[in-house]
């Protein structure tokens, strides 16, 4: 059995059938059993059955390219499978097609968002009953003060989710830009709506609002590296292009093609990473993030952690082969600057579901930074891993929030016994984020969890890349060690603050209880996943790391050489990090920060040796600006919206007084000059008339005194106009014959 | 040698005519009786006729220019009996236009205007 | 010749076979009809209106005569001079006569209608509109000074009368008085002129006149002669201003139109503008090339016709200068003026002034062309009566609803046709195509007539007329849309409702016959055009 | 007299097309003479009417394949189909010409069917309906004739026609301050309407012999020495003259800024149906002239002027976001979009024109064409849509103000779903119609213009900004701040009925726009491929200063129309008979 079909075909079918959940529900929702219950085991079979698929689909992968450790470093690289299902149009040349484009990154891709996702729909069971029956929102205030009754909406829950696992997966099978720049679009909007979910809410509508306005810049940026590649390649395929900017004839090494300048394919790099800054919330676009915390946890966690926020990244890694060393290393600073400031305001946050939200933001900075680095595996793989642990301690974050009904941590606390599956684990999620592990000993090899290894390996393409670029490598390197060390401490922070010591508030204390079995087991499952994702299956070379090895696009192996622009800046080959003498160096440090955060975690809040409350005195400028965001939405509404809401008005004014005012008046004018005129007719003849005559009188004639009257000015108009037409005719010829 | 001086010709009759009209036209224009302002219509079409009658004239032509001949005399008596008619629709409206406004001054009727 | 033999020519030339008098039948019914009214008047008293049936009769005889049956076969024939020189038959003749005649016939049915003369005198009514008619048959077959006065006269002296016929009415009497005087004065002046032109050419036969005028102007002209002729010729101008109620003649206009009846409005408004027009193409065409006639024996003249139209040349800057200088004055004021009035018939009365404007334009377009191509002269005679043709239905209808309008409310204000719409929608409709059809918006015959008038300006080059034309139009859409905007958009007015006239009702179809051709005419031009191209076909050569 | 020989292919085309264009009018015709009085029958009477026009052009949509029926569309096939050829006035080479190629069939379709959707939307009107309904009708066949007629004297009388009717429908069932829109509405169209008709006759004066086919015209215009070049005033081309004069007049009713300031007035004031059918079709008038007669006809003209060109259309996109961000008024911020909307449009074609300077790669001009009216299309659905909604809630409600609403979605569902298609459509989402036609456009821009594309691409934020925020003023919220609350009740069966089709197809061309470029790609690729071989002709004398240096070559001697002109003996009315064998049919 051939897999260029078979694959292409399981894929197809596990990505539509959430369509078709979708439309269903749209359609029959609400009928779907009470209050449309079934809607929700409806969507989950979709997601479910698709999982199945995509995992069959990788087992079939696997019959042509099971990987060898022999194979080594990008030794085997496997053929992507690319074709295309139809045409949206066609221009001469120019052909615009719905295709896809299939290598071991997209099956994996496929698994986990798939996997994830099934997670989270049997949590959502859980989460979102009290949907099923008509729900009171305190957080959405009548005029009258009393809080909304509304009906409850389960069923449409289920269908955003539906939609959205549909565009999620068809942004990653996508064959070409155009697909991805639809689906990514399409995501956004359902993360639009689901951020709105409890839309009676102004703050969920202004959170979905601002995320996908926010985006919206983004995707301005992607359009622009969209026009660029389009008229300078003339086609969108990823196959094309990487065969035109990296040609086999030049060994996959990357080279300017004909009809794009250099400095248009770094334009066009800029722009696809500018639509990825949007996507997964990085400097400077990374506001919109913590505010999409409005929605559902699920939402939070499935969405907003583990797959569309991935999607910049995963874009970044597909688009790998075009990008120019300038825009990787622009990608490494926005990547890095992101990781710190992130991490900085997620210590300060108190709302559980910020700190988390904060902490995603902060770990997709790691990711871009290992990708701008060159550490292409690394960034992929802690993509992987974080989509595990993040969506767990987001479920977790989740099941507290429904037990104590509350995000603040300051209120929670004790909670260790009250819910003991959420707790152990949380901290198994809190383990893996702030990579817990056993560094590498002398002889055995580094080991821990997931985030241990993708953590240890971004470290070490840092490390890596300050060796060799000694000029100003060091910097992304030590800002990686204080970004994990910052990790693993309001991972801890948090944990302490919620499990911990003894309960702050007894009356949330008292409600709060373990939750149900549909929300728990997800946990559970999350939690293996957090733990073992990185690994490879016993005794076997089988495992993730060796599966995205295969899809490592070609011609990066050997690192990326410097370009025209910064001909010294070159991007090192990332299977050098992992030579014994630089990965021990990375591997120790991180742990020994990692330690270091977990120690003070525990001093502050653990065992309450330090006070909190003095650290924000000693460092209250610092406190302040973490604690105010850096006061980037206050800069952006004093900077961009306020402005733009000005000049609206402007235009609006300029509409109102300008335009229409020299329209009205162009009217009036005419009229008035007719007014002119009729009055010319009644007064001025009459007037000249009169004078006429009385200049006929004082001239001394022999007529007797004379009074004008109608009639006789009539004649006398007569005779003035014919002397009048007799003057006027006499200039004119003068003129006329003089003229020539 | 100034028209004072010369013997009758034609430039005589013309001047003569020509004063008939401009007095009639302003006698028109001036004259607030409606049968004042009829006199001066006669006024200005015999002025037309007198230069008619004396283009006509055989007597009067410089020698060896075409003239009109009996042409001038003809349209001259029409345009008496033309006068003639015009006046009596005149006078005819002259008196409705007394029994509206009891009275023959023109200046009466200013009703219509602008 | 000895006298007999004179006789004999006389005789055969008037009564012989194709002589005179059957060229001249139409205006013969004319005088036989008002003969027969009178009459009627005194034999069959008690038949109140016989006058009307027996003027219907007499005009479709008169359209009888006048249709030229034998073009069919014979097609056009040549322009030929008629009763020894003094009236010209041509096809011009022949179609604007018919024009003519086809509207009195329709203004006969639309007056009994309305039936303001549904008294005593109303024969008179009839008698003065046909000898009116008569008096602009002649002006508009003029081949001679007398004939264009007693034209001019015939046509102005019953009009006079028309207009102050509404009894002990001030206004109406007022409107006459200024009438007669203003008409009065213009022909005088017109006299004038004429008597000096005839005396400085020697000739009061046009064409020999501008068989002279070559002459002199071949000899090289001297100064006082030219003065002169150019003062003649602008008295001249000043008579058939005066009718066309040309600016600054045209003070007459709007009183007239104001105190006499809309019906008079209507006849002034368009067969008496009708006929000037006529009478102007003949003295443009006389004047500004040598036609055909214009050789009799005895005068010696330029080697070759070439060389007379060259000369005429200065002659036609001139009447091009004249014309359009008052065609744009006119058309601009008529148009602005009209602003202010809140009386639908003063209103009518500055728009009549305006469309006086547009239709002196293809005139000077056709003086501008002679001299290098005619066929593009005849092609802006032709738009011209295109024009007449197309506005002759608009006029009419218009005038026909305020009259119609005026017996239902007994006002003619535009304020109080507002909210027509409501009660008789269809009368509304028919007022607003002919406003629109007014203001010349497809698909209304009236943008026929201002588009085809404008293709003339072009070809003419004439392109400051142009502008100003178009500016016009634009211009003129105000004041008209007013109108329809009053009666469609308007509100209607509480303190009395709106008059009932619906369009199945005898006034409302005749409104709605009048409407039509409005409408169908933009569709069938052809028809029009061929008249039209016929009418042109014997000018200018 | 062989017009009814139906056998003749000819004759039934002529009638096919000629009762597509005539059966409103001559509904509107039968409506005011039925001695009828009922209102409702009226309004039956008039969908039916419509209904009918839209199976025709249905039919003539369907694409013939090898059964060559009559009347059927040939896809792939870039010419002039359906050509319909009479004399009319023969004396002025006035024709009744029609046609229809993949760039008129489409926005004809799109005409009758959205007449159809106004016509069900205006059972509301209840206001002397026998003259609603007459004048409606008289305004659909304004419109098919327009985008059906070839003759440009045609186009012109049915541009015309399209005037009256609009004018009264704002005026008489117009809001508080109808009169004020319809003159506006009004007089801007008419001053356009000036300038067009002076063009007209211009290039109908240069062409030589005269003529007013627009497809004669186009290959005059691009013909190497093409009379069009000779210097008409200040140095300026003719071409270059009737350009400017054509465009002036088709941007008034596209609208560009600055001449746009109509069309929020006359949309306020419109009655629903009646902005459904502005925004819908009228709009599409000032693009389709411009894609079907300015650039054909002087292509040189079009060349130079194309950064005004593209240049109007970026400032129409960010003028009328801004606007429409700051608008209160919830149907002047819908028309606001549009005029941003109609923005891309020119810019599509502008782009389209001028890329001709450096580079003849025709794929990108056809997709920037095709693109643009691909947005005409789209816009003609949302923006209706759109028109619709609003008033729909406006009639319940009464009020427009975006401030005293909210919370709709809780009170009227299945609209507020409906709502949120069709305003992510006109948002420009993925997968909704919206989005082909502004991608298409911008990526056509590129290559004319880096600024203005980039300029271009910003926009979609600013749109995203104003339409989220309007969502959310009105549709969310926890309860509805206005007047009249309880007059809230979900869409009446009727109301989905119409809303229904029009988001079905918002969707199915944002899932498979195929479906349409199929009809406009083949007629937009031989235009651009046309374009590409004039812009490649040796130019040397005629540099982008305009045609001053040129001599006049084709100045006409003696006009052969005078030659037509001087036989007024044939009898008069065989003229008018319109003779049934195609001399001299549409262009080789």
């Amino acid at each position: 059995m051939d897999i260029n079909s078979i694959i292409p075909l399981l894929l197809a079918l596990a990505w539509l059938l959430p369509l078709g959940s979708f439309a269903l529900i749209f359609l029959f929702g609400p009928r779907m059993g009470r209050a449309g219950r079934y809607s929700a085991y409806l969507a989950t079979g979709a997601i479910v059955v698709s999982c199945v698929l995509s995992f069959a689909a990788l087992g079939f992968w696997l019959t042509e390219h099971y990987p060898h450790a022999a194979a080594g470093h990008g030794g085997h690289v496997a053929q992507p499978i690319s074709g295309e299902w139809y045409t949206l149009a066609e221009f001469g040349r120019l052909r615009l097609t719905i295709g896809y484009y299939i290598d071991s990154l997209t099956l994996a891709m496929f698994c986990m968002v798939t996997l994830v996702a099934s997670c989270i729909h049997v949590y959502s069971f859980g989460y979102m009953h009290e949907e099923l029956s008509d729900v009171t929102d305190p957080l959405a205030p009548l005029s009258n003060g009393q809080p909304l009754r509304r009906r409850g909406r389960y069923c449409r829950f289920f269908q955003y989710f539906s939609l959205f696992c549909f565009s999620m997966l068809g942004l990653v099978v996508a064959g070409n830009l155009a697909m991805v720049f639809v689906f990514w679009e399409l995501v956004g909007i359902c993360s639009y709506l689901l951020i709105g979910f409890y839309r009676e809410r102004r703050s969920a509508s202004n959170a979905g609002n601002k995320a996908f306005i926010v985006n919206r810049v983004g995707d301005f940026g992607m359009i622009v590296g969209l026009m660029a590649i389009w008229t300078g390649l003339g086609t969108f395929s990823f196959a094309e292009i990487f065969s035109q900017v990296r040609p086999i004839a030049a060994g996959h090494q990357l080279q300017t093609p004909e009809g794009l300048s250099y400095g248009l394919l770094v334009l066009a790099g800029l722009g696809i990473f500018c639509g990825c800054v949007g996507k997964s919330a990085q400097f400077p676009l990374h506001v919109w993030l913590p505010d999409a915390m409005e929605g559902p946890t699920p939402v939070s966690a499935l969405i907003h952690a583990a797959t569309m926020v991935a999607a910049g990244v995963y874009l970044v890694g597909r688009f790998f082969p075009v990008f120019t060393p300038e825009v990787l290393l622009v990608i490494a600073v926005v990547g890095c600057i992101t990781l710190f400031l992130a991490a900085t305001i997620a210590i300060t946050a108190t709302d559980i579901k910020r700190v988390l939200a904060y902490s995603t933001v902060s770990q997709l900075g790691f990711m871009m930074l290992a990708l701008g680095l060159g550490g292409w595996l690394a960034g992929m793989l802690h993509l992987f891993t974080h989509a595990c642990f993040k969506s767990l301690l987001f479920l977790c974050s989740g099941s507290v929030i429904h037990a104590c009904g509350t995000n603040e941590m300051p209120e929670m606390g004790g909670l260790r016994r009250k819910m003991p599956i959420t707790s152990i684990t949380m901290l198994i999620g809190c383990l893996a984020i702030a990579g817990a592990g056993i560094p590498t000993l002398i002889g055995m090899s580094g080991f821990g969890l997931s985030g241990f290894h993708s953590k240890d390996y971004i470290m070490a393409q840092g490390l890596l890349f300050s060796t060799a670029n000694p000029g100003f490598g060091p910097i992304f390197f030590y800002a990686a060690l204080i970004g994990a060390g910052m990790t693993s401490f309001y991972m801890f922070r948090l944990w302490y603050m919620t499990f911990a010591g003894r309960p702050r508030d007894e009356h949330v204390h008292s409600h709060a209880h373990e939750s149900p079995l549909s929300m728990t087991g997800p946990l559970m499952v999350l939690a293996v996943l957090a733990v073992v994702a990185a690994w490879n299956l016993p005794f076997t070379e089988l495992g993730l790391k060796p599966l995205l090895e295969q899809a490592r696009p070609v011609g990066t192996v050997e690192g990326v050489a410097g370009g025209m622009l910064l001909p010294n800046v070159a991007m090192p080959a990332e299977h050098l990090a992992h030579e014994y003498a630089n990965s021990v160096k990375a591997e120790w440090s991180a742990f020994a920060v990692a330690l270091l955060g977990f120690l003070l975690a525990t001093a502050f809040y653990g065992l309450r040796k330090l006070d909190p409350a003095d650290a924000r005195r000693t460092f209250s400028p610092l406190y302040k600006l973490f604690v105010h965001k850096w006061w980037f939405d206050e800069l952006y509404a004093l900077l961009l919206i306020r402005p733009v809401l000005r000049i609206s008005n402007w235009v609006e004014a300029i509409d109102k007084r300008v335009i229409d005012w020299l329209a009205d008046n162009s009217a009036r004018a005419v009229a008035a000059v007719a007014r002119l005129d009729d009055w010319i007719d009644r007064i001025f003849v009459d007037n000249t008339v009169n004078l006429l005559a009385r200049w006929t009188y004082s001239t001394g004639l022999w007529l007797r005194r004379l009074q004008t009257g109608n009639v006789r000015q009539y004649v006398m108009w007569l005779g003035a106009g014919l002397v009048g037409l007799f003057v006027l005719m006499n200039l004119y010829w003068n003129y006329a014959t003089a003229g020539g | 040698m100034s028209l004072f001086t010369e013997p009758i010709g034609l430039s005589h009759f013309l001047v003569v005519g020509a004063v008939l009209f401009v007095c009639g036209v302003i006698c028109m224009a001036t004259k607030r009786n409606v049968l004042g302002v009829l006199m001066g219509i006669e006024l200005v079409l015999n002025g037309a006729n007198l230069n008619f009658v004396a283009f006509g004239s055989s007597v009067l032509r410089p020698a060896g220019t075409e003239g009109i001949g009996m042409d001038g005399q003809m349209i001259a008596l029409f345009v008496i009996v033309l006068a003639a008619a015009e006046a009596a629709v005149a006078l005819a409206i002259a008196l409705s236009y007394y029994h509206a406004h009891a009275t023959v001054d023109v200046d009466r009727g200013d009703e219509l205007k602008g | 010749m000895n006298f007999d033999q004179l006789l004999q020519n006389v005789v055969g030339d008037t009564i012989g076979p194709g002589g005179s008098l059957c060229a001249f039948r139409p205006e013969l019914a004319l005088c036989a009809t008002i003969v027969a009214v009178l009459l009627a008047k005194i034999i069959l008293p008690g038949w109140k209106s016989s006058a009307y049936y027996i003027t219907l009769l007499g005009l479709l005889a008169a359209c009888f005569f006048a249709f030229p049956w034998s073009w069919q076969q014979g097609g056009i024939p040549a322009a030929k001079s008629i009763f020894t020189g003094a009236l010209i038959a041509d096809s011009f003749t022949v179609v604007v006569r018919g024009m003519l005649l086809g509207f009195a016939v329709l203004f006969a049915t639309f007056t009994q209608m309305t039936g303001v003369w549904d008294r005593e005198d109303q024969a008179e009514f009839y008698v003065l509109m046909l000898g009116s008619l008569v008096g602009m048959c002649l002006m508009i077959s003029a081949n001679h000074i007398l004939i264009v006065m007693l034209g001019v006269e015939m046509a102005g002296v019953p009009c006079y009368v028309l207009a102050g016929m509404k009894r002990n009415q001030p206004k109406s009497s007022e409107a006459a008085l200024k009438y007669a005087v203003f008409g009065a004065g213009a022909a005088g002046v017109m006299l004038f002129g004429l008597s000096l032109l005839a005396g400085v050419l020697g000739s009061v036969q046009l064409p020999t006149m501008t068989a002279r005028l070559i002459q002199i102007i071949h000899n090289g002209a001297s100064a006082d002669q030219t003065l002169v002729l150019a003062l003649g010729g602008l008295m001249l101008m000043v008579g058939v201003a005066f009718k066309l109620s040309a600016v600054p003649f045209h003070f007459w206009a709007p009183d007239v139109f104001e105190g006499a009846t809309a019906e008079v409005a209507a006849f002034i408004s368009v067969a008496s503008k009708a006929a000037a027009l006529g009478l102007l193409v003949r003295l443009v065409a006389v004047f500004s090339m040598p036609s055909a006639l214009t050789f009799p024996e005895g005068i010696s003249l330029p080697p070759d016709r070439l060389a007379a139209v060259a000369d005429l040349g200065v002659v036609r800057q001139y009447i091009v200068a004249l014309l359009s200088l008052l065609a744009a004055v006119t058309c601009t004021f008529g148009n602005l003026a009209a602003y202010g009035q809140t009386n639908m018939k003063r209103l009518l009365a500055y728009s009549t002034i305006a469309h006086a404007g547009y239709m002196m334009m293809p005139v000077a377009a056709a003086a501008a062309l002679v001299g290098s191509d005619a066929v593009g002269a005849r092609e802006a005679i032709a738009a011209l009566l295109i024009y007449l043709g197309i506005y002759l239905f608009m006029n009419l209808a218009a005038f026909a609803i305020v009259a119609f309008l005026r017996n239902a409310t007994g006002s003619e204000e535009i304020a109080d046709y507002a909210g027509l719409v409501r009660r008789s929608p269809g009368l509304t409709v028919c007022m607003a195509i002919v406003m629109f059809s007014l203001v010349g918006l497809p698909p209304l015959a009236g943008f026929w007539a201002k588009m085809t008038v404008f293709l003339a300006l072009i070809d003419a080059k004439l392109w400051a007329l142009l502008f100003i034309g178009a500016l016009n139009t634009l211009l003129s859409l105000f004041y008209y849309l007013r109108v329809v905007k009053v009666m469609a958009l308007s509100p209607e007015p509480l303190h009395r409702e709106a008059p009932t006239i619906p369009l199945t009702s005898l006034v409302g179809s005749y409104c709605a016959l009048l409407t039509v051709p409005v409408v169908a005419l933009f569709f069938l031009l052809g028809g029009v055009l061929y008249w039209a191209r016929a009418a042109a076909h014997t000018l200018f050569n | 007299m062989s017009f009814f020989n139906f056998h003749d292919p000819e004759v039934l085309r002529t009638w096919l097309l000629s009762l597509i264009i005539f059966l409103p009018a001559l509904g509107a015709g039968v409506l005011c003479v039925l001695p009828i009085r009922s209102d409702q029958f009226f309004k039956r009477f008039s969908l039916a009417i419509t209904v009918l026009v839209f199976l025709l052009t249905v039919w003539l949509a369907i694409p013939a394949g090898d059964s060559s029926a009559v009347g059927h569309f040939t896809l792939g096939e870039p010419g002039m189909q359906n050509v319909v050829d009479h004399e009319w006035i023969p004396s002025f080479n006035i024709r009744y010409f029609l046609g229809l190629d993949g760039i008129s069939l489409p926005l004809v379709i799109l005409t009758s069917f959205l007449s159809v959707l106004a016509m069900w939307a205006s059972w509301s009107i209840d206001k002397s309906v026998r003259a609603y309904c007459a004048l409606f009708l008289l305004l659909e066949t304004g419109m098919l004739g327009v985008f059906m007629a070839l003759d440009f004297f045609l186009f012109y009388v049915f541009w015309e026609v399209m005037l009256l009717p609009m004018y009264f429908l704002i005026g008489v069932w117009g809001g508080p301050r109808r009169e004020y829109a319809a003159i506006k509405f009004f007089l801007f169209t008419l001053a356009g309407s000036v300038l067009i008709l002076i063009a007209i006759l211009v290039l109908y004066f240069t062409s030589n012999p005269h003529t007013f086919n627009m497809l004669t015209l186009a290959e005059i215009g691009q013909m190497p020495d093409s009379p069009f070049h000779q210097t008409l005033l200040w140095g300026k081309s003719v071409s270059w003259w009737a350009f400017v004069l054509l465009f002036i007049g088709f941007a008034v009713k596209l609208p560009a800024v600055p001449i746009h300031t109509w069309l929020p007035d006359a949309h306020v004031e419109a009655p629903t149906p009646v902005s459904m059918i502005l925004a819908g079709v009228l709009l599409k008038m000032g693009g389709y002239g411009i894609i079907r007669i300015c650039y054909p006809i002087c292509p040189d003209a079009g060349y130079e002027l194309a950064w005004v060109v593209c240049g109007l259309g970026t400032v129409s996109m960010v003028y009328g976001a801004l606007a429409a961000m700051a608008q209160k008024d919830f149907k002047r911020l819908v028309a606001y979009s549009s005029v941003s909307h109609m923005g891309y449009v020119l810019l599509g074609i502008g782009a389209w024109s001028a890329t001709a300077e450096f580079q003849y790669n025709t794929d990108y001009w056809t997709m920037g064409m095709s693109g643009a009216m691909f947005q005409m299309i789209a816009h003609g659905i949302s923006s209706a849509g759109m028109f619709f909604l609003v008033g729909v809630v406006y009639e319940r409600v009464h009020h427009r103000n975006l401030d005293q609403y909210g919370g709709l979605f809780a009170r009227m569902p299945v609209f507020s779903g409906i709502s949120m298609v069709i305003f992510f459509a006109a948002l420009g989402l993925p997968g909704l119609c919206g989005f082909w036609g502004e991608l298409f456009v911008i990526l056509g821009a590129w290559s004319y213009s880096k600024v203005l594309a980039v300029v271009a691409a910003s926009v979609v934020i600013l749109t995203a900004g104003y339409i989220l925020w309007t969502i959310q003023r009105v549709y969310l919220g926890p309860e509805y701040k206005g007047p009249h609350g309880d007059a809230l009740t979900p869409m009446t069966r009727r109301e989905k009925y119409i809303a229904a089709p029009l988001v079905a197809l918002a969707i199915l061309l944002g899932v498979y726009p195929k479906a349409l470029f199929d009809y406009v790609t083949p007629t937009v690729q031989k235009t651009v491929v046309e374009m590409k071989d004039w812009s490649e002709q040796p130019k040397a004398d005629s540099q982008s200063v305009g045609w001053v240096e040129r001599s006049e070559p084709h100045h006409r001697k003696n006009p052969p129309k005078k030659m037509v002109g001087l036989a007024p003996l044939d009898p008069p009315y065989f003229s008018e008979q319109p003779s049934v064998d195609l001399q001299e049919t549409e262009q080789p």
